[in-house]
């Protein structure tokens, strides 16, 4: 930093005297006081420097790399260069910007995303997810914890809202056909979010350990019960020696009944493993959408006739 | 009329966003068939003049010379997003405050709910659970769901249509989709939530869910009406329905892909296994149109009866 | 370009939106914040609130004080405790004064100054020491001994403040020195308490005079308040009990409730919110820092967003608060053993309810109708006992076996003995314990009753056209009448009356002569019959509401059977064995060649020699009334009739066929739960169990058809469905269409809304409690007896007639005979401190046989010149000990009562006493009875002949000295003694044979009176009569 | 390479089978209610709370139902003023025995196994059901299904 340039560039005679043993006469200590002075009027000359034009120095260049003029190029790299923004192109088709044709439901989902993580991680410090103590969170949350209803609620409602959105998103990615090639495999992992955005929503829903909750999941996992092979109720499941003990019900419950350890391993799958699994496919996600091209459209039209004939295997 | 009936069904927090619901995905769909029907149009007087197919830039968007092809994502995308993200979050936060995540009782496993809902983005599977037994409606209805969602780009053949609304030129992939989305999907989620009173007994709109109101069904067995008895005829006959069934789903399904000219052209270019599997899911899909009706109409609660399962 | 070439994408803005936007999103999180500090924070505004009121309310309540205080410091005698008061400060001043001055201006300073330089050497030696004891090497350990005592030897220079130079001190002296001070300065402030010590405590009787003349708050208590009102800051303010995971709020908006001052809704601008709590007592017993306010509240104390929510009003909120006129349900919860709780007369009035009037004979309710199920548990206890035993001694035989077998060892075959004679001797205290179980049977056949009348009897007992009358709607035939009015149409009427009287057994009773109607209403009146019984109707109606109004008994009863029942109600016609589940005829005796003799000596069944019901099953006493009082009574009674009632002839009575159909019908209304009915003896409740019926989810309570008007007009709660539920038993039948059988079949009770509120409260409090066991009232000393007892009193009425605790009234308070001067003194006496008066000995017999005589048993052995008559309970030994537990423990006895020993008379004395007795100045013989029958004639105070059995001597000093303050308005007269130095003498002349008598003369009569023998009875006769 | 996958498979094996414990805290099933004479005729809904029962008494004696609808396992609630029991998720409804006579439901709720203890009280134990599946025998005649008292 300037600062500490300027200091270890001090005159020899106050080295001297830092270095000095001490059997001091008046002669030095005049040298010392004027050493001193020369620091402080440098000191002081950089620092007008620093606040003149602070983009000079080199925290700030370190901080963000590029000048932010209105020139075309440093747009372009104050996109490139930002690790948030550049899952965006530097430039993208002038009519991708129009609202009418994405809806701009899957930027919105994810930021309602990010949302959730961050009210979900702050209600976390008040959450015990345990049958004693977690009904009487929610309460503490809703009546004590100063802005931990709101939180409650943005949580809640984001959730739902983020559910509304997925499926928008879906709707409009089959309307424009953006599903074809070569995003095909996109789709895939677009359907896949979608079930793990239910999943987590469901998850969250057994939290507050309330009857809303409770049952909603009782009547959720019952259909487990009902797994073919693998259900205790399903078709062919007693055949295959299936109980209430060791069917995928119970794996998902950790017992025969909605419980504690169900309470538990919902948190878990609720606050751990759901997002971290979401998040990697939200990355794949985004990433093969700058892969494949951006986004699909608008698209010039195709004409039928213009229709190609598929390759013949 | 039960208008404070129907009031506490649509005030209930967890209710409002089905109440969007039915608001949003009828606006969105205008909203994109809008586009779409006006790049048909578009599409139409292409394909009517190659010429101006040949210089037009084939958007309905407009562009004049000298405009730039391609624009800076700063600021002219970003600053969109961030209005996006401003007005999501005024949404959200307006929303928080006026209404309150619910809290019902401490959760108590002797006493359910009446009715006991599960949350409303799976009220269609628990809607479901009326016309089929709970492993169909549960298990096998769901996972063909996703399965089919994710075959989608397989199996569509249509090279058309690809970054663009248009009707015309997928008509029937569209249709289907609205089909399985808005009518099976939101719909039943909508019956779900604001239909299905106590008992989950049907109430129509604006009438009092009574926990005592009782209603005369008996549903029988296709095999019982046709008097078929006895373990092994139940499960032949059964079979035979189903193999109807599947046969005629199957020919009606063909028909509507073999219907116009264009559509014939895209089956052409299917390949077997193409074909193959999205029959089955179409096949599937109706089966649940059909077994509604069945139930609803002649009051049929299992086609096919085996000791093992019921369909 | 121009215009419309621009490209929109590029060149046109978003600033609008945009800025639109960012303006709602700072409103919207300037509402977000609003919201967060008020919106849903109401209390803070209470609390402002509260600190204005009451900041206002301590200023004018201030003066009032202060005036009042500013009288009594006006007074004379506070002037003079002043005076003297200061007196003694001015005299202890001076020496004070010298003391404070010598201690403040030159000890202190100079200890302070000479502290530090002392403290520091002090510390560098103890640092040197320990480098001493740690270091390893002989001359290290040396070296630094030589510096310490180098240290040491060094001097400081120190300046002590008022010396004008520095001395050189030696850490020894310094030290020295230090010690000297310090000592110097303890003796003076030990001597200036000394000499303050008078002044002090006069000041402190100054003061104690104050508060003594102060009621309430003093004005120094009110400045205090004032004080912490200063200090007063806006916060949620709770109670927090950890064990319990107990929080509650409720005083973050209920400020006042804990005040030391006594806020009243005026006091505080008619807030009711800031008012204080209404019972500071019950606040001492239950310290909201223990119970919190919720656990007997309700409601729900962590809510502070809402009242709604506080109160637990809110929908899906488990536990509402308890409304006003309900608030005692919150004691049942953890009370729920008693049958009378102490400051909780709407409960107490509701569970009596539940008793009396029938609810438990229907509904299972833990702990109520407890005999009943007591006799099931003990018929299971000796079946498990006899298996055992037969186990035991089967092992037993077994081991002896392997012990016989010859291959065995001997040391095996002797351990084998050994356990099998162990087993044996075990099964000797089963025995014990079955024989245990057959006494405590045998006594519960006897406790055990039942709420209504036997109608094995009717055929003798009835005016058989009287009965479908009755059943159609008893309480227009009899307003008020325990049996309630049951929903049944003709058909149901005529089969169960022919049932009933068919089922009823014929028995021989002897025709009895007709008595004299005017003794009759004399004695009922006097006798103490009124205590349960009410007579007259409606504004004339008199009596007790225990047992039935007697009316119109007239038109109803058979008179021969009246006499009997008056004579003896628990007289039965034929006994009933439990076992074969059938009464006993004369034949099954004569079988077994007996006589047909049954009664509380002979309870054995003839035929398998199990306990047998010999009594009816009334509460109902005998008052060893004569056989004439008993005809006179009914003959009294017979005459109690409206004019010209009529009764239809019930012919169709006699008719067979109605037999079964009637049977059906009285098994479905469960008229066995009250009352005896041939072949229904042993039949089932067939109410739902309320035990626990307060924590009933609401949706399992069947509300049926009215569930949404509940809803819509705010009682769809537990206290709107009992409520509706007791005001109109079949309200939830409204609009069903049902057959008749699956009605609804609760019958109506007419209950009053008072009487509504009260079983309201009780079946509210009714839940499963969730707070921990030691939260519940479960005493393990005496206040356990109290519990058991009271379910006794209130079973057989003790409280119609005696005063058993503080507080109470009898019904012979409001009789109006018993206003009269001359009969307030026939009124049963007060049994307040019974147990601490009598001895339990005595009292154990006196329950058992009032008469005190097994053969002259038409009288009062205690009180012979009351009219009014202890009756006979025939309680059973049980029953017994647990009413003298009771009355011990009321008085908070020692158990067992051991006499204290009185140092035996001297003849001398003897004489004294005797003369003192019979002496004219001393009024005793006036009054106390004797066993003279002459001079008891005109007795009116218990024979004191018999106090030394009866009476504990400690309690009679205690009356004898002061009666009118035990028993406000007895005839005993007070101030029969006065004090004289350290002994009590006779206030009235005395016997010469006194003179030089320095004894304590209330001890005197008391151990005369504890060591008082027959003959000695005679003599104090005969000196009586001379004395005359 | 094989060995690799092998490993993975283990693994994932492993993996799953993390998620089934040998050992529950749960309700524990055997318990008793007390003593035949307890209960009049009827349906006793007293323990419903505590162990999610109902016992009836009937002319044949005492029995024990579970409180699961055979449906989906929600709680049916018992309705004295209809006589019936009725599922509150799918309206299933079973009579006092609990026969299923409306609704989806498939059979009638199970029965506990009941039987006399030595002191005469009645145990109760709810992991060995008797049930009476579509089409099949009922078990509810069974010894230890009902208790003949």
């Amino acid at each position: 930093m300037p600062e500490t340039n300027g200091h270890n560039g001090q005159p020899p005679a106050g080295g001297a005297n830092s270095g000095g043993d001490g059997n001091g006469g008046g002669g030095k200590l005049a040298n010392v006081i004027a050493g001193a002075k020369a620091v402080h009027a440098k000191a002081h000359e950089e620092l007008k420097e620093t606040l003149k034009a602070p983009e000079k120095t080199d925290v700030w260049k370190s901080v963000l790399r590029v000048k932010h003029d209105e020139t075309p190029r440093s747009r372009a790299l104050g996109v490139l260069s930002n690790v948030f923004l550049h899952l965006h192109p530097a430039k993208i088709n002038r009519d991708a910007v129009a609202y009418k044709y994405t809806w701009g439901m899957g930027g919105m989902t994810f930021y309602v995303y990010i949302t959730l993580v961050f009210t979900g991680t702050l209600l976390m410090f008040y959450y015990h997810p345990s049958k004693v103590v977690a009904f009487r969170d929610i309460l503490y949350l809703e009546n004590d914890v100063p802005f931990g209803k709101l939180l409650r609620n943005m949580h809640r409602w984001g959730a739902h809202l983020m559910v509304i959105m997925v499926e928008l998103h879906m709707f409009r990615v089959f309307l424009t056909g953006s599903y074809k090639k070569p995003r095909e495999f996109n789709w895939v992992v677009g359907v896949l979010l979608l079930v793990l955005t239910l999943l987590l929503s469901f998850t969250g829903y057994l939290l507050p350990d309330d009857q809303l909750g409770f049952w909603a999941v009782t009547v959720g996992t019952n259909m487990a019960r009902a797994t073919p092979l693998l259900g205790h109720a399903g078709p062919f499941g007693p055949q295959l020696g299936m109980t209430p003990f060791n069917d995928v019900r119970f794996g998902l419950l950790g017992g025969s009944i909605v419980d504690s350890n169900a309470l538990l391993r919902a948190y878990i799958w609720h606050c751990v493993a759901i997002p971290i699994i979401a998040s990697l496919f939200m990355i794949v996600h985004f990433w093969r959408v700058r892969k494949d091209g951006g986004i699909s459209g608008p698209a010039p039209v195709q004409l039928e006739r213009e229709m190609k004939e598929p390759r013949k295997l | 009329m039960d208008l404070h009936q129907l009031w506490t069904i649509l005030s209930t927090p967890d209710n409002v966003p089905i109440v969007l619901l039915l608001f949003v995905v009828p606006f969105y769909t205008w909203y994109g068939l809008r586009q779409a029907f006006a790049n048909d149009r578009l599409i139409a007087e292409l394909e009517a003049n190659p010429e101006m197919a040949k210089t037009h830039h084939r958007k309905v968007q407009p562009y004049k010379q000298g405009w730039a092809k391609e624009v800076h994502v700063w600021p002219y995308l970003l600053r969109i997003e961030f209005l996006a993200a401003i007005i999501v979050t005024v949404i959200l936060i307006v929303w928080s405050i006026t209404l309150n995540a619910p809290l019902e009782e401490p959760s108590n496993p002797t006493l359910t709910m009446n009715p006991s809902k599960a949350p409303w983005y799976f009220l269609g599977l628990q809607e479901m659970l009326v016309y089929f037994d709970p492993w169909m409606a549960g298990v096998v209805m769901p996972s063909l769901i996703i399965i089919g969602l994710m075959a989608i780009p397989y199996i569509d053949a249509n090279p058309l249509g690809n970054g663009y609304y248009t009707f015309k030129q997928r008509k029937f992939s569209i249709l289907t989709f609205i089909f399985g989305f808005i009518v099976l999907w939101v719909s039943m989620i909508v019956i779900g939530t604001l239909i299905r009173g106590p008992g989950w007994m049907w109430f129509w709109p604006g009438t009092t869910w009574d926990h005592n109101r009782l209603i005369f069904e008996v549903n029988r067995d296709l095999p019982d009406i046709f008097g078929i008895t006895g373990r092994i005829g139940k499960i032949v006959f059964g079979a035979i329905v189903i193999a109807l069934y599947v046969a005629a789903a199957a020919l009606l399904i063909h028909k509507l892909i073999t219907r116009t000219e264009f559509n014939r052209k895209i089956y052409k270019r299917m390949s077997v296994l193409q074909y193959v599997v999205m029959q089955t899911f179409l096949v599937i899909m109706l089966s649940l149109p059909v077994k509604i009706l069945a139930r609803q109409l002649f009051r049929i609660k299992y086609v096919w009866v085996t000791p093992w399962f019921n369909i | 370009m121009s215009d419309q070439d621009k490209d929109p994408v590029v060149h046109s803005s978003l600033s609008r939106p945009l800025f639109i936007w960012s303006a709602l999103l700072v409103l919207s999180l300037a509402w977000g914040l609003y919201d967060e500090m008020y919106g849903i924070r109401p209390w803070k505004s209470y609390q402002a609130k509260f600190e204005k009121l009451y900041g206002r309310y301590l200023k004018q309540a201030m003066t009032p004080e202060a005036q009042a205080e500013r009288q009594i410091k006006s007074s004379p005698d506070y002037r003079k405790l002043d005076r003297q008061m200061q007196a003694a400060e001015r005299q202890a001043m001076p020496r004070a004064g010298e003391i404070d001055k010598e201690v403040n201006q030159t000890l202190v300073p100079k200890i302070l100054a000479l502290n530090d330089p002392f403290q520091e050497v002090r510390s560098h030696i103890g640092s040197l020491t320990y480098e001493i004891e740690v270091s390893k090497s002989q001359g290290r350990k040396d070296s630094l001994r030589k510096q310490i005592d180098e240290l040491k030897a060094g001097t400081r220079k120190v300046k002590l403040p008022g010396e004008d130079n520095a001395r050189e001190m030696k850490f020894a002296e310094m030290d020295a020195l230090l010690q000297a001070m310090k000592a110097r300065k303890a003796a003076l402030l030990q001597e200036r308490v000394e000499v303050m010590k008078a002044a002090t405590e006069l000041r402190a009787a100054r003061d104690q005079y104050l508060s003594d003349r102060i009621s309430g708050a003093s004005s120094a208590t009110l400045a205090n308040v004032q004080n912490s009102l200063d200090k007063f800051d806006i916060r949620i303010r709770q109670i927090h009990i950890k064990d319990v995971d107990l929080v509650d709020r409720c005083e973050s908006c209920h400020l006042g409730t804990r005040e030391p001052v006594q806020l009243t809704a005026a006091a505080m601008g008619g807030n009711e919110v800031f008012t204080s709590h209404p019972d500071k007592e019950l606040l001492k017993i239950h310290d909201p820092e223990q119970f919190g306010c919720t656990p007997c509240h309700g409601g729900n104390g962590v809510a502070v967003s809402s009242v709604v929510k506080a109160h637990g009003y809110n929908e899906h909120w488990l536990w509402p608060l308890h409304h006003k006129e309900n608030i005692e349900a919150g004691c049942q919860q953890c009370h729920a053993r008693e049958i009378v709780t102490e400051m909780a007369d709407t409960l107490n009035a509701g569970r009596e309810i539940f008793r009396l009037r029938g609810c438990m004979a229907c509904h299972r309710y833990d702990g109520f109708d407890r005999e009943a199920d007591e006799i099931s548990g003990v018929n299971q206890d000796l079946r498990q006992l006899a298996q055992q035993k037969a186990e035991m001694l089967r092992q037993a035989g077994f081991d002896d076996q392997k012990a016989n077998n010859p291959r065995i060892s001997d040391a095996e075959a002797k351990k084998l003995f050994q356990d099998a004679s162990n087993l044996r001797v075990r099964t000797t205290t089963i025995d014990a314990k079955v024989e245990q179980l057959d006494m405590r049977e045998g006594e519960l056949v006897k406790e055990v009753k039942k709420v209504g009348p036997s109608l094995k009897e009717v055929r003798m007992k009835l005016n058989k056209a009287w009965i479908p009358v009755w059943l159609k709607d008893p309480h227009t035939w009899r307003e008020g009448t325990k049996m309630p009015t049951f929903r049944l149409d003709d058909d149901e009427i005529r089969a169960i009356s022919a049932f009933i009287w068919q089922s009823g057994v014929e028995g021989d009773l002897p025709h009895q002569a007709p008595g004299d109607p005017e003794k009759g209403k004399e004695d009922f009146e006097t006798r103490g019959c009124m205590a349960c019984h009410s007579m007259g109707e409606g504004s004339q109606k008199q009596g007790g509401t225990f047992a039935a109004n007697l009316s119109r008994e007239g038109e109803k009863a058979n008179y021969d059977y009246l006499v009997r029942w008056v004579h003896n109600p628990r007289q039965r016609t034929e006994p009933y064995c439990p076992y074969e589940k059938k009464d006993l005829t004369a034949a099954d005796y004569a079988r077994h060649g007996l006589p047909f003799v049954f009664d509380l000596q002979h309870t054995k069944c003839p035929n398998d020699g199990h306990e047998l019901q010999v009594q009816q099953m009334t509460p109902m006493p005998s008052l060893r009334l004569t056989e004439d009082e008993a005809r006179d009574i009914a003959s009294y009674l017979m005459t109690r009739k409206r004019a010209g009632a009529t009764y239809a002839d019930a012919g169709f009575m006699d008719d067979p066929s109605l037999k079964n159909k009637g049977l059906e019908k009285v098994r479905f209304y469960g008229c066995a739960g009250c009352h005896e009915i041939a072949g229904l003896e042993e039949e089932q409740r067939i109410g739902t169990e309320l035990t626990k019926e307060g924590s009933k989810p609401i949706e399992r309570l069947d509300f049926a058809l009215l569930g949404h008007q509940a809803e819509d007009q705010g009682w769809y709660t537990h206290k709107g469905f009992f409520e509706h539920k007791l005001a109109d038993p079949a309200v939830y039948d409204k609009g069903k269409e049902k057959a008749k059988q699956d009605r609804l079949k609760m019958p109506n009770f007419n209950l009053s809304k008072p009487e509504i509120d009260a079983v309201t409260t009780f079946l509210e409090g009714s839940v499963d409690s969730t707070m921990p066991a030691r939260y519940f009232y479960a005493p393990a000393d005496q206040r356990q007896d109290i519990i058991e007892g009271w379910w006794v009193v209130r079973k057989y009425n003790c409280m119609g007639c005696h005063k058993v605790h503080v507080g109470q009234t009898t019904i012979f308070d409001s009789m109006t005979r018993y206003q009269d001067p001359d009969w307030v003194e026939q009124k049963p006496p007060t049994l307040i401190g019974e147990g601490a008066r009598v001895n339990p000995g005595w009292l154990m017999r006196f329950l058992n046989n009032p008469a005190l005589s097994e053969t002259d048993t038409n009288r009062d052995g205690v009180r012979r010149y009351l009219h009014a008559r202890m009756p006979t309970f025939s309680f059973s030994d049980g029953e017994i000990r647990t009413l003298v537990r009771f009355f011990e423990a009321m008085s908070s006895q020692a158990e067992p009562y051991i006499a204290q020993p009185l140092d035996p008379l001297t003849d001398q004395e003897r004489v004294m006493a005797r003369q003192l007795f019979s002496s004219e100045g001393a009024p005793c013989l006036k009054c106390h009875m004797t066993g003279d029958p002459k001079h008891d004639a005109k007795a009116t105070a218990p024979d004191f002949t018999v106090a030394k059995d009866r009476l504990k001597p400690g309690w009679t000093r205690r009356w004898i000295l002061d009666p009118a303050m035990m028993a406000p308005g007895t005839a005993m007269p007070s101030g029969l003694f006065r004090a004289q130095g350290d002994h009590m003498v006779f206030a009235g002349p005395l016997p010469a044979s006194f003179n030089g008598y320095t004894k304590d003369q209330a001890d005197l009569l008391v151990r005369y009176m504890f060591q008082f023998t027959p003959d000695e009875l005679s003599r104090m006769r005969a000196s009586a009569g001379g004395a005359k | 390479m094989a060995a690799v996958l092998g490993t993975l498979g283990v693994n994932f094996l492993m993996f799953l089978r993390f998620f089934f414990p040998r050992a529950l805290y749960e309700p524990k099933t055997q318990f008793k209610i007390g003593y035949p004479s307890d209960f009049g005729f009827g349906v006793d809904t007293k323990f419903q709370n505590a162990h999610r029962i109902w016992v009836v008494r009937n002319t044949e004696g005492i029995f024990v139902i579970i409180a699961i609808c055979t449906h989906l396992g929600c709680t049916p609630d018992w309705k004295p003023s209809e006589n019936r029991f009725k599922c509150p998720c799918h309206g299933s409804g079973y009579d006092p025995e609990g026969i299923n006579f409306e609704g989806p439901a498939p059979r009638p709720m199970d029965r506990a196994h009941v039987e006399l203890d030595p002191d005469g009280q009645i145990a109760v134990d709810m992991s060995h059901a008797y049930s009476w599946p579509k089409g099949e025998r009922s078990q509810f005649g069974d010894p230890g299904a009902i208790l003949r008292v």
